[in-house]
This record gives structure tokens, C-alpha cells and sequence, in this order.
């Protein structure tokens, strides 16, 4: 699948507003050839319209408060009601290393903790672009 | 301009520090004689011209423990992480002379330091570790096995003797500060260490075979300013010696000599004492000994945090205290710098204190862009004030000092220890007035330790281990090559030879560090150390 | 003599190699130092600064519950802390209430919920408001300070005398809200009624902090920062003079400053020291204030959260203490040491603790605060505060010409350059041009320890909601909606609608029916993020 | 029996020389009347032999290496070798709580962490007077 062709949605869905993380990110994954949706604050429920509206294939979270769990499995929750449940989700923030199996097991494929080197996100975002199908 | 009142501020040591310095305070310093350049006598913004632009301290942390495989496991991970120079902390028994299985000292082997008791175990420690690349800090005790083992080593991998790069620490000054079992009196002290010096300033030229130390008398409780006479009168002790006997040209003799000395907490106090040192280093060299060349007074010295100001309440504010002395130390114009585990008021330091330590020193390298400039704080009326003070009574100490006949004589009275016994006391009165704030302890104590730290445990079997080894290595020796070995010694102690080669020789026959701590004893008889209530 | 090889400060400030009295025989000692206490600040904005008293040592704190926060405040105040300092949860700060279905999973995090009067009164209760000094990170409007005052009136104080600092800051407020917010022409607008109303009912109280924290924490560096703080500064001041309802110096009488400590340490020292010079040339030679006490740049600091990292928490404890230091030495009046665990979670008990003692270490062990100014003088620091002022000067002027802060944050210029600050440091941490121990060098495969980790109460919104809603119910009703009809009256008709704000807090008005009330008249504004 | 009838020897069993504490404790029994015998660094066996041949009621040891455990046993033993197992035993240093029970079943009365205020110390000798050995 062409780079160019991908389409991430880029989201923080709660209220705080740390978007320094959400922000950089957003940037590389752009100068690394993919089509970003920056979509800054936005409810679970935008989340999912958004993600459905525009068909991605990737959305990016970014939460840097202690109610991530929350927010991810309500995130999780509304993509599967717009059926973008096939999406690849990402996570990064201020994520405590014991909850990284539950979070994989709600479906979050990976998980960035502050101080990960921009391009060993985007090497992860590659090798998952090159698994998905072509379309 | 201003009035300046002065009402009952002190530094700790006692210096009354008023509420502001303004230009009037320096107007009186002449810049080039007294300040001047970097790398440029008197040495008061540094002793190198680029200083930390041009290479930053070494970062070196004194440590061993439990066995000489265990230390070279330790050692190996400093080195892993960042560690730029070695430091053996020898355990109790290799700093008191005493084999492993002498009876009065089993339950201190491997305790708080490495046991190195032969040239094997000291290859042990250095297994694998690259010695032509990094120098080696050695707490040794005068006479000890420690240095000749070490050049041993060296010479059996290859490197030459003028190439070895180190440091002995074995003088007057943090010897006796220390209650040490089987010592010898300080005149022999003094012999034996100058001996050492003679030696390498004809052998070992890269080689520091003395330390000046003023890092242990100043955890006995004595202000910087003490502490700085002390170290001062040490020095000018040496020189004297040195210039008594004749042997070594002076200029020779004084070239590589090496400093250590604590950082305290309070901050500006240390930072001026650090720049006042190489001022009176360079005053003592130059203009008493007549020595022109001006690297034979550059103070280089390595500092560490100090450890009596660490407290065993919440030792996590420990990390804090030793961040601020490194500071000081850095700031100071330190050229190397051991910052202790904030758990040694605790245990020995854990893995995670060790850690801790290194990444202090390197937040201040690498985060905290101080070591942009050179001195950044030269110029400041504060500070150049409070360096020109502490010199002044610094020279004081000196001269109190040399008025009881210099260093060792003042050891050997029990003078030293005095003013040590009425530091502490002072020390315990003030802290009980509240004069002294130690937070956690004296102010804002809690009931109850708020949180518990990993706590190191010294391996009990170590003392098996090194028992048996010394064992086999005593059976497994030439014995009458020992006896000879030792004999020789002997008759060097009682003459007037320097004694060092027969030590190498003695060390090389594999004689233990009880042996060969026997022998000046034999011939000086035991010091009784001069401290009492 | 001195080269200049690459070697630059954090701000990109080249720094020689060395510096001697020629890089300060052109200052004027007078003119550019002068005494502490005295013109132009330089030195300290009090005659006898530490000596006569120690800086306040203030943590911004709040999390889970009103219940739980007057609890942690509690044990502050015994610890030995001498100020409050309120951290309003998200919920607070994007001001909607605890019953609004869009913020449920947010409650309680990151700082205490302040919904309603309620939840300010449990935060204090028992706890001697009129001997404390209380800041309250709150928005452009200061409706949570409204809260605080009506308590106050409850508890028969005079507002007179009540002592505390309202953010009530628009370029702070510019970086963590990006939801529910009213355009910065309206920030401006509230935030200067607030001033003018304090003025005259609160004397005592600061009505504005000017808080180029959050602001440094996106990447900016210290010539930016300071830049930024002072066009905001000036933003305020044109407003005032322009509608000319308070004279002006009564105004900037009791104007205070927040700043981060980064982790430059003599930059940080010396931006202190620049800002104060600034400052007081600002308000003398631009606005002709000769009042001195108006010139006081009297500013609070908190280390920079930006610098602690996720990789081996206790190293920040390390990184804040020397942050905590150049604050000292660089004449700070209050600081925060933050919790060395606050790259992973809230602050512990543990850390807290050791944020306090980090201080009290600085304060009471180091000596640092036993002379004034202790770095006056010398050669580096007084160039380096001399470059600082002059990039920062720089860098105000380039503001003022878009138009002042308010328009520079319209345009979105702001956010672009928030953005290029946060590309530039990625793109120097993942070159290693700028060093970070444990992260990019150093870094460990393992995580070698662990800290203890502060949970999260999931139970403390469900609390809250039912908390609020109880409060809802209790109210009369009709009063209610006549002072928020009222208040939105008073804010089509352009008075100062503080009057207005306090009488619908006195009936019980929540934080969102009032922001609500804000973003009817002024409409919602979507921030220019630039990525 | 006051103060000035108690006998202390203060001493160190390790070999390791950090004498500040057993310095500044030993100054403050003394400034307190009690009779002070300042062993500094002595073996196990030479405490024994000293308290014995001076008769006195109180040993203090100062350890602040993490050999505490066998150096306070091994003196305890050596005491009551020489017929002083009834002499109250202190202990000061560099101890480690989780120790703390252990070294009392051994039959230390008092242990003393860095940091303790000297006047407790020295309290918790006056309030044990009564209980010493010539007075039972």
C-alpha cells in the first residue's frame, strides 16, 4: 500500500491539553509521506464519526492523564459502532508499563512512552502500513 | 553605598557574610595578580585554560565490595555506564595491614570496600578492564600492596611504568584522621610516604603518588577554612621532608602531586574554598619554595560529596544534598568528582544509588549547560570576596599549624585531634540550638520514616572465600622467597633507603598485606592513637 | 582571546569560552545594577531579599476529589509550606461542569474539580484562609476565584485583606484548553475587568500572574519565554489604559509573574535577573509609572516539567534540584519543585515530600539565600543577563508589530511557533545536539527500578457528578437564572462584568452555566494548531 | 545510684575508623556525670577484658559498617566470658531495622541510628539507672 494513500487521524480524546506529544508526532509521521488528520481535542464519539467519515486507516491517540483505560476502551468502543473496528490504533502518553497488556488486549497495537524516538514510531507505523492490504 | 549589616549570618564556617557584595567589596583585587586567566597562575579560575570546554571531570566513584570478583562486576558496570576512572575503596582489613584470617579482623572482610590482598586478587578486580585507557584512584595505606600490585599488573600487560596513569592516597592528613588498628607512628608515616613519592617521581611520572586528602578530617566535623589549612600545612609537611633529605630536586618532587577534598553544603562557602586552594597552592609553591615552573602548583583535585552531611532519616533527600555539592564541586573547578550514594548513611550503596550518583554528575555535564564557560562565577563580588576571606583564614590555620611544628608533629601530639573533638562538639551543640538546619533531622522531623529504600546487604560468605584463598596462596608460594623478600625490607626500613622497591619486590615474592604491615611496626613500634574523652 | 567554537546556550546565545572584567567594563553599576530594593531591580526586587524572608515554597497541587485535595492541603500547610497553590482538574480549566457528559472521564485528574462553590469550600475547609496566601491557577475570568471570594464573604472575612494570586492569564492559558474556549479578544476583556474590579474590592489580592510556564514547557527557550511574558504584560496594559477606568499603577501595583526554571542554569539565573530590568523599564520609560512598587517584577517559579523524563524517574529529582537552585539564585519569591514522578503519574506522597525538602535543602542547608544576589558581578552572568534582555527586547518588538499578543495568538502566529520550538528540540534530542541522560544518551534497555506509582481514584467523578447534581438541586432557582441572565446582559452592554460574576456565584451559579454564558456571547474558538 | 556511679566503656569492636559518633556520645555521658571510659577502637575480646578488669555497668559499641551482627555477638559472648554478661550493652551506628529484633534477643538494651539527638541517648540511660546491675 502507498504511503501517500494512508490516512491517519490524529486525536486526543480527552479534555487535557497537552498537545506538545500529539503535535510532533503529527509532524513526522506528515515529513514521512502520510496523508495526517490533525484532529486535536475530540470526544470518543467525534473520534469514531471522524475516523469513519474519512475512512482512515490508522488513528493515533494521545493522553497524557492517568484516565487513558477509560478513554481508550470508549474510544475503541465508538470506532466499532461506525465498523472502523478494522482501523490500527495507536497510543502514546504517560502510559505505566502494567496496564500495556490490557490495552493490547482492548486492541491498541502500540504503545509510544515519552522519550521514544520519533522515527522508531514511524518505523512502526511503516511496518503495520505494509501489513495491512493494498486498496 | 550601602550600609551592610551583618547581624549573626555566618557561613558554616563561621565567616559573617553580609546581606549584599557590591563593586566596593573587590575594588581592591588587582584582576591579573590576583584572579588572572585560567591555566594561569595564581590558578584561581582553574588550573587548565580550557578546563571543562576542553575535557569535563572525570567522573569517579570510590567503591568495592564484598569480593574481588564482585568488584570487578561493579567495575565493569561503571564502566558500561559512563564511568570515566576507577577508585578502590579497599575494605577494612586491607587498609589496617591485617590478613584476611587474622583473627581481629574476620567480621570486617569485604566490609565497605574491596579486599585486594595479593597481586592475584588485584588483577581480579581489573579483569578485563582497560588500564592503559582510564587511571585508577588507590585509597591505599602507606606501605600497602595496593600500589605495587597495581604497577605489577601494569608491567605485566606490557604497559610501561611511565605510561601507567593513577593515584596513591595514602597521606598524613586522612590517615590519621581515621582510628585505624595497626598503624604506624606519623613520622614513619611521613617516611614511608615521601619514599613513595621519590619513587615515582624518577619512575612513574604520570603516576600521582599522593593524594592530599582533606575529604576525611573534614567529615570529623572541621569548617572549610580548617580543612584548607589542613591540607595546605600537609603540603608544605612534604615539601619540607622532601627538602630535609635532598634527594629529588624539589621542582620534580612537588610536580604530581594530587588533591581530594570534600564539598560541603554550603554552597558559595565550597565553590570559593576550591578557588582559593589553587591560589594558596600556587602561593606555596612559588613564593616559599621559590619553584617557578608553574605546573608544580596547579591544585588538581578531585572532591566528593560529603558523606557526614548525608542523614539516615528520608535518605532520598540525600540525592538532593549531593546534587547541590556537586554543584559546588563543578562550579569549584573540580577535575574529577565522586558523588556518593544517597543510601550511605543507609548501607553500602545499592545498584540504584550507584546509578543515581553517575547520573548526577552527568545531568550537570551534559543538561545543565554550566560547564559552557570557564568559572562562570569569577567576578562576582560575593565570590571574590568570600574566596579572599577563606584564603585569609585559611593561612591562619596554616600558620597555627606550623606554630606546633607542622602536620605531623600535630598528629603525633594529638593537636589535630583536638580541634577535630571540639568540632564534633560544636557540631552537636549547634545542631541541638538549631545554629545548624538539617532538615529531616533537626527541622520538619517526621515520626515515622516517610519511605524505605532498597537496602545493600555485604555478601557474609565473602570472608570464606578470601580466607581460603590467602591459604592456598600462602602454600602455594616460594617461602624462602618471602623471608628474603621480608628480610630485605627490614633492613631498608632501618636504614635510610627509600623502601618502596624492596615493597615492590616483597609484593612481587607474594607477601600478604599483614606481612608486610609487620615490618615498620617491627622497627617504629604501634602508634597510639590520640583521641578521648 | 575567548572563542566562540559552537558552543551556544539552550536560548542559542554563543557563550565564550571565557569571560573576564572587559565583558562588563561598559556596565554602569548604578545605572544597570543598583542596589537591591532599588531601580532598576536588577539584583532583587526586595532591599533585603532572602534575609529578610526565605522564598515561599509553593506546590501547585489538587487531584480526585475537593475531599481528598483539603486533605493534601492539610498536610502541606503542616509540612512547613506557607502558600496553597490550587491545580484546577481538566474539567475546571476547559470550564465545564462535572455533570456535563463530555468531560466525565477527566474528573479529578491532573488537579482538584471545582465545579461549584461547593467544591471550593470543601477544598479549604478548616484551613485558616486568611493566614495563608492562595493561588489559584485559574482562567481568564476567574470564576473559581469568584468562588473563593463568595467563601471568604461566607466565612464573615473581609475581602480587604485576603491574600492570593489569580492566574487569570492569557498566554498560559493559550497551551493546555483546547476545548470551549472563547476568542482571545474576550480573555483580554475578562481578564481585565477582573483586574480592574480587584483594584477596588481586593486589594491585596494579585489579579494577575502572568505565566509563561506552560508556554516554555512547548519547546520555547528563555529569550522566547521571556519575550512572550512581557508582550503579554503589555497586552494588559494597553487594554487598561485604553478603556482608562483604573489609573494605571494601581493596576501594575499588584501584577505578579510566573516563569519555568529550565535546565540552563546560569540562562535561567540571568533571565530572572534580565526580566527585572525589563520589567521596570517597561513600566518607567514606556507607561511613565514612577510608583517603584509598581516596578516589581515579583514572580514565581516552577520547574520545567518538560525536562523530567519518563526513563529513570528519580533522575528529575536531580534535574529540579538544580532548577529549584537558579530560581533561588535568581531572585525568585515563590517556587515549585515539581514531583520528580510527574513524567509518569501525579505526585506520590513520596514525591511531594521530596519536592518540599529539595526547598528546604536550597533554603536552610546550601546556604544560598544568605547574600543577596549572590552571582551579582560576575563577568558571565551579568553578559549573559545582558545578551538576554537584548534577544528578548527583540523579540518583543517583533509581537508588537503583528499587533500585541492577543492578535498574535488570533493569527495563529503563536502556534507556530509553539510548533517550530517543539520540532527543533525533537530534531536535537534525535541528532543528541541536545543531550538527555537516560533518554538519548545513556539510555538503558531496562528500566533499572521502580517508583511508586499515585492511582487515580476511578471512583471520584462518579462522586462528583452526584455531588454536583445534589447542589443543582438545592438551589433557588429563580435567582439563579436572574443573575445569569443579568450577567449576560452586563456582557453584551460591555460593563465590567465582574459585579455580575460574584452576584451569579453568590446564587450558586456553577463554573459551566457561567462559561456558558461566555460562549453565547463571544462564540467558541477553535485554537490555529499548526502541525 | 546517680550518674556519677555509672561506669561506661565506649568503644568500637570493627576495624573500621569513623570515630565522630563514639566521640560525640562519649563527650555528652561524661558532660552528664556519668564516668566515661573511652576504649575507641578495641576487639571484641579486649572490651571483654577491659570491662572486666574496670568493673563497669555499661558498654557502648559504635559500628557504622554492616558488619554490626557478628561484631555485637561475638562481644556479647566475650562478655559473658568474662563474667560481664550483666552489663548493659548499646549499640550505635548504622543499623538497619529490620535488625533491630535480633540484636535485642542478643541482649542489646538500646540502639542508636545516626541522627538520634544526643540527650536522648543520654535520657535513656538516666531513665535505666534503677535497672543496672549493682543496684539489683
Amino acid at each position: 500500500m502507498v504511503k501517500d494513500r494512508v490516512k491517519i487521524l490524529m486525536a486526543k480524546p480527552g479534555l487535557e491539553g497537552h498537545w506538545r506529544g500529539m503535535t510532533i508526532v503529527s509532524s513526522a509521521l506528515r515529513d514521512a509521506g502520510y496523508e495526517v488528520i490533525y484532529g486535536g481535542n475530540m470526544l470518543p464519539p467525534e473520534i469514531g464519526q471522524t475516523a469513519a467519515q474519512e475512512d482512515v486507516d490508522m488513528v493515533g491517540l494521545s493522553i497524557l492523564s492517568s484516565n487513558y483505560m477509560r478513554l481508550v476502551s470508549e474510544t475503541l468502543e465508538e470506532l466499532r459502532k461506525n465498523n472502523k473496528d478494522d482501523v490500527t490504533v495507536l497510543l502514546g502518553g504517560i502510559i505505566w508499563e502494567s496496564d500495556f497488556a490490557a490495552l493490547k488486549h482492548m486492541g491498541i497495537a502500540g504503545i509510544f512512552t515519552p522519550g521514544t524516538p520519533l522515527q522508531d514510531i514511524v518505523a512502526f507505523v511503516n511496518t503495520k502500513t505494509a501489513a495491512q492490504p493494498s486498496r | 553605598m550601602t550600609a551592610n549589616n551583618e547581624d549573626q549570618i555566618k557561613s558554616a564556617s563561621g565567616i559573617p557574610i553580609k546581606d549584599l557584595y557590591i563593586p566596593n567589596d573587590i575594588k581592591d583585587i588587582d584582576y591579573d595578580k590576583e584572579i588572572g586567566l585560567p591555566g594561569q597562575p595564581p590558578f584561581t579560575r582553574g588550573v587548565y585554560q580550557t578546563m571543562y570546554r576542553g575535557q569535563l571531570w572525570t567522573i569517579r566513584r570510590l567503591s568495592g565490595f564484598n569480593t574481588p570478583e564482585d568488584t570487578n562486576n561493579l567495575y565493569r558496570e561503571e564502566y558500561e555506564l559512563g564511568q570515566t576512572g576507577f577508585s578502590i575503596a579497599p575494605d577494612i582489613s586491607t587498609a589496617s595491614g591485617m590478613d584476611p584470617d587474622d583473627p581481629r579482623v574476620v567480621s570486617d572482610v569485604g566490609h565497605a570496600g574491596a579486599p585486594i590482598y595479593s597481586l592475584e586478587d588485584m588483577e581480579t578486580v581489573f579483569d578485563g578492564l582497560p588500564i592503559e585507557r582510564v587511571s585508577t584512584f588507590l585509597a591505599d595505606r602507606v606501605g600497602g600492596l595496593l600500589t605495587p600490585a597495581y604497577f605489577i599488573m601494569a608491567q605485566k600487560r606490557g604497559i610501561p611504568m611511565d605510561q601507567v596513569r593513577g593515584t596513591t592516597a595514602n597521606d598524613l592528613c586522612t590517615w590519621s584522621s581515621m582510628e585505624l588498628a595497626n598503624q604506624p607512628t606519623p613520622h614513619t608515616f611521613l617516611r614511608m610516604s615521601v619514599d613513595l613519592i621519590e619513587w615515582c617521581a624518577e619512575n612513574a611520572p604520570r603516576w600521582y603518588p599522593i593524594s592530599m586528602n582533606s575529604y576525611n578530617p573534614r567529615d570529623n566535623g572541621i569548617t572549610a577554612v580548617q580543612e584548607l589549612g589542613m591540607l595546605m600545612a600537609t603540603v608544605i609537611q612534604y615539601i619540607e621532608e622532601a627538602k630535609r633529605r635532598g634527594r629529588v630536586p624539589l621542582d620534580k618532587f612537588v610536580r604530581r602531586f594530587a588533591f581530594n577534598m570534600a564539598v560541603h553544603n554550603d554552597f558559595f562557602e565550597e565553590i570559593c574554598k576550591l578557588r582559593a586552594a589553587r591560589r594558596m597552592l600556587l602561593k606555596i609553591i612559588r613564593d616559599r619554595y621559590g619553584i617557578d615552573d608553574p605546573k608544580c602548583g596547579q591544585l588538581r583535585v578531585h572532591v566528593q560529596s560529603s558523606g557526614s552531611t548525608h542523614t539516615h532519616q528520608e535518605p532520598l533527600n540525600n540525592l538532593v544534598r549531593i546534587a547541590y555539592q556537586v554543584m559546588a564541586g563543578v562550579l569549584g573547578g573540580a577535575q574529577s568528582i565522586h558523588a556518593n550514594g544517597y543510601d550511605e548513611a543507609v548501607c553500602l550503596p545499592t545498584d540504584q544509588s550507584m546509578l543515581l550518583s553517575i547520573r548526577t554528575e552527568q545531568i550537570v555535564a551534559l543538561e545543565t549547560n554550566v560547564t559552557n564557560t570557564i568559572d562562570p562565577l569569577g567576578g562576582s563580588y560575593f565570590v571574590e570576596s568570600l574566596t579572599n576571606e577563606i584564603e585569609e583564614r585559611a593561612w591562619d590555620f596554616v600558620k597555627k599549624i606550623e606554630e606546633v611544628g607542622g602536620m605531623a608533629q600535630a598528629i603525633n601530639t594529638g593537636w589535630i585531634h583536638r580541634e577535630y573533638k571540639a568540632a564534633i562538639i560544636d557540631y552537636e551543640r549547634k545542631l541541638r540550638s538549631g545554629e545548624i538546619n538539617v532538615v529531616g533531622v533537626n527541622k520538619f522531623r517526621m515520626e515515622k520514616e516517610p519511605h524505605s529504600i532498597p537496602i545493600f546487604k555485604p555478601d557474609p560468605k565473602s570472608a570464606d572465600i578470601l580466607v581460603e584463598r590467602i591459604k592456598r596462596q600462602r602454600e602455594q608460594r616460594d617461602n624462602a622467597k618471602v623471608t628474603k623478600a621480608l628480610q630485605n625490607l627490614e633492613e631498608v626500613v632501618r636504614s635510610e633507603e627509600n623502601t618502596f622497591p624492596a615493597i615492590m619486590e616483597a609484593v612481587k615474592a607474594q607477601a600478604t598485606p599483614g606481612e608486610l604491615a609487620a615490618i615498620p611496626l617491627k622497627v617504629y613500634g604501634p602508634w597510639t592513637y590520640p583521641i578521648g574523652v | 582571546m575567548a572563542s566562540e567554537d559552537k558552543v551556544f546556550s539552550l536560548s542559542g546565545i554563543p557563550i565564550k569560552d571565557l569571560y573576564t572584567p572587559d565583558d562588563v567594563k561598559t556596565i554602569d553599576y548604578d545605572r544597570d545594577l543598583g542596589l537591591p530594593g532599588h531601580p532598576p531591580y536588577t539584583r532583587g526586587v526586595y532591599a533585603t531579599m532572602y534575609r529578610g524572608q526565605l522564598w515561599t515554597i509553593r506546590r501547585l497541587s489538587g487531584f480526585n476529589t475537593p475531599e481528598e485535595t483539603n486533605k493534601l492541603y492539610r498536610e502541606e500547610y503542616e509540612l512547613g509550606q506557607t502558600g496553597l497553590s490550587v491545580a484546577p482538574d481538566i474539567s475546571t480549566v476547559v470550564g465545564m461542569d462535572a455533570d456535563d457528559p463530555r468531560v466525565s472521564a477527566d474528573i479529578g485528574h491532573a488537579g482538584v474539580p471545582m465545579s461549584s462553590i461547593e467544591d471550593v469550600e470543601a477544598t479549604f475547609n478548616g484551613i485558616p484562609i486568611e493566614n495563608v496566601s492562595t493561588y489559584l491557577a485559574d482562567r481568564c475570568g476567574a470564576v473559581t476565584t469568584a468562588m473563593y471570594f463568595v467563601m471568604a464573604e461566607r466565612r464573615g472575612l473581609d475581602l480587604k485583606g485576603l491574600r492570593g494570586t489569580t492566574a487569570n492569564d492569557m498566554l498560559s492559558f493559550s497551551v493546555p484548553s483546547l476545548v470551549n474556549q472563547t476568542p482571545p479578544q474576550a480573555y483580554l476583556r475578562y481578564a481585565v475587568d477582573f483586574i480592574e474590579w480587584c483594584c477596588e474590592h481586593a486589594p491585596r489580592w494579585n489579579p494577575v500572574s502572568f505565566d509563561s510556564y506552560n508556554s516554555r514547557d512547548c519547546g520555547l527557550d528563555a529569550v522566547q519565554e521571556l519575550g512572550m511574558l512581557l508582550a503579554t504584560a503589555i497586552q494588559y496594559m494597553e487594554e487598561a489604559k485604553r478603556r482608562g477606568r483604573v489609573p494605571l499603577d494601581k493596576f501594575v501595583r499588584r501584577v505578579s509573574f510566573d516563569t519555568g526554571l529550565h535546565n540552563d542554569f546560569f540562562e535561567e539565573i540571568a533571565k530572572l535577573r534580565a526580566a527585572r530590568r525589563m520589567w521596570y523599564k517597561i513600566v518607567r520609560d514606556r507607561y511613565g509609572i514612577t510608583d517603584p512598587k509598581c516596578a516589581l517584577f515579583r514572580v514565581h517559579c516552577q520547574s520545567s516539567g518538560s525536562t523530567h523524563t519518563t526513563q529513570e524517574p528519580l533522575n528529575n529529582l536531580i534535574r529540579i534540584a538544580y532548577q529549584v537552585m537558579a530560581g533561588a539564585l535568581g531572585g525568585a519569591q515563590s517556587i515549585h519543585a515539581n514531583g520528580y514522578d510527574e513524567g509518569i503519574c501525579l505526585p506520590t506522597e513520596q514525591s511531594m515530600l521530596l519536592s518540599i525538602r529539595t526547598e528546604q535543602i536550597a533554603a536552610l542547608e546550601a546556604n544560598i539565600g544568605n547574600t543577596i544576589d549572590p552571582l551579582g558581578g560576575s563577568y558571565y552572568v551579568e553578559s549573559l543577563t545582558n545578551e538576554l534582555e537584548e534577544r528578548s527586547w527583540q523579540y518583543v518588538k517583533k509581537i508588537e508589530d503583528m499587533g500585541g499578543m492577543a492578535e498574535a495568538m488570533s493569527s495563529g502566529w503563536l502556534y507556530k511557533e509553539y510548533r517550530d520550538a517543539m520540532i527543533e528540540h525533537e530534531r536535537k534530542v534525535a541528532t543528541g545536539e541536545l543531550p538527555i541522560v537516560g533518554v538519548n544518551r545513556f539510555r538503558l534497555e531496562k528500566e533499572p527500578y521502580e517508583v511508586p506509582i499515585f492511582r487515580w481514584d476511578p471512583e471520584a467523578p462518579y462522586k462528583q457528578i452526584e455531588k454536583l447534581k445534589a447542589f443543582k438541586q438545592k438551589r433557588d432557582k429563580d435567582k439563579l437564572t436572574a443573575s445569569l441572565e443579568n450577567l449576560e446582559a452586563v456582557t453584551r452592554r460591555g460593563e465590567n462584568v465582574y459585579p455580575a460574576v460574584m452576584d451569579a456565584i453568590r446564587c450558586n451559579a456553577t463554573l459551566g452555566e457561567i462559561s456558558d454564558v461566555q460562549l453565547k456571547v463571544y462564540g467558541l474558538w477553535r485554537r490555529p494548531l499548526a502541525i | 545510684m546517680d550518674s556519677k556511679n555509672v561506669k561506661i566503656l565506649m568503644a568500637k569492636p570493627g576495624l573500621e575508623g569513623h570515630w565522630r559518633g563514639l566521640i560525640a556520645v562519649s563527650s555528652a555521658f561524661r558532660d552528664a556525670g556519668f564516668e566515661v571510659i573511652y576504649g575507641g577502637s578495641m576487639r571484641p575480646a579486649e572490651i571483654a577484658t577491659t570491662a572486666a578488669q574496670e568493673d563497669v555497668d555499661i558498654v557502648g559499641l559504635s559500628i557504622l559498617c554492616s558488619n554490626y551482627m557478628p561484631l555485637t555477638s561475638q562481644t556479647i559472648e566475650q562478655l559473658k566470658a568474662h563474667g560481664k554478661g550483666d552489663v548493659m550493652v548499646l549499640l550505635g551506628g548504622i543499623i538497619y531495622p529490620d535488625d533491630f529484633t535480633e540484636l535485642q534477643k542478643m541482649g542489646v538494651s538500646g540502639i542508636f541510628i545516626p541522627g538520634t539527638p544526643l540527650e536522648d541517648i543520654v535520657k535513656f540511660v538516666n531513665d535505666r539507672i534503677p535497672e543496672l546491675k549493682k543496684v539489683a
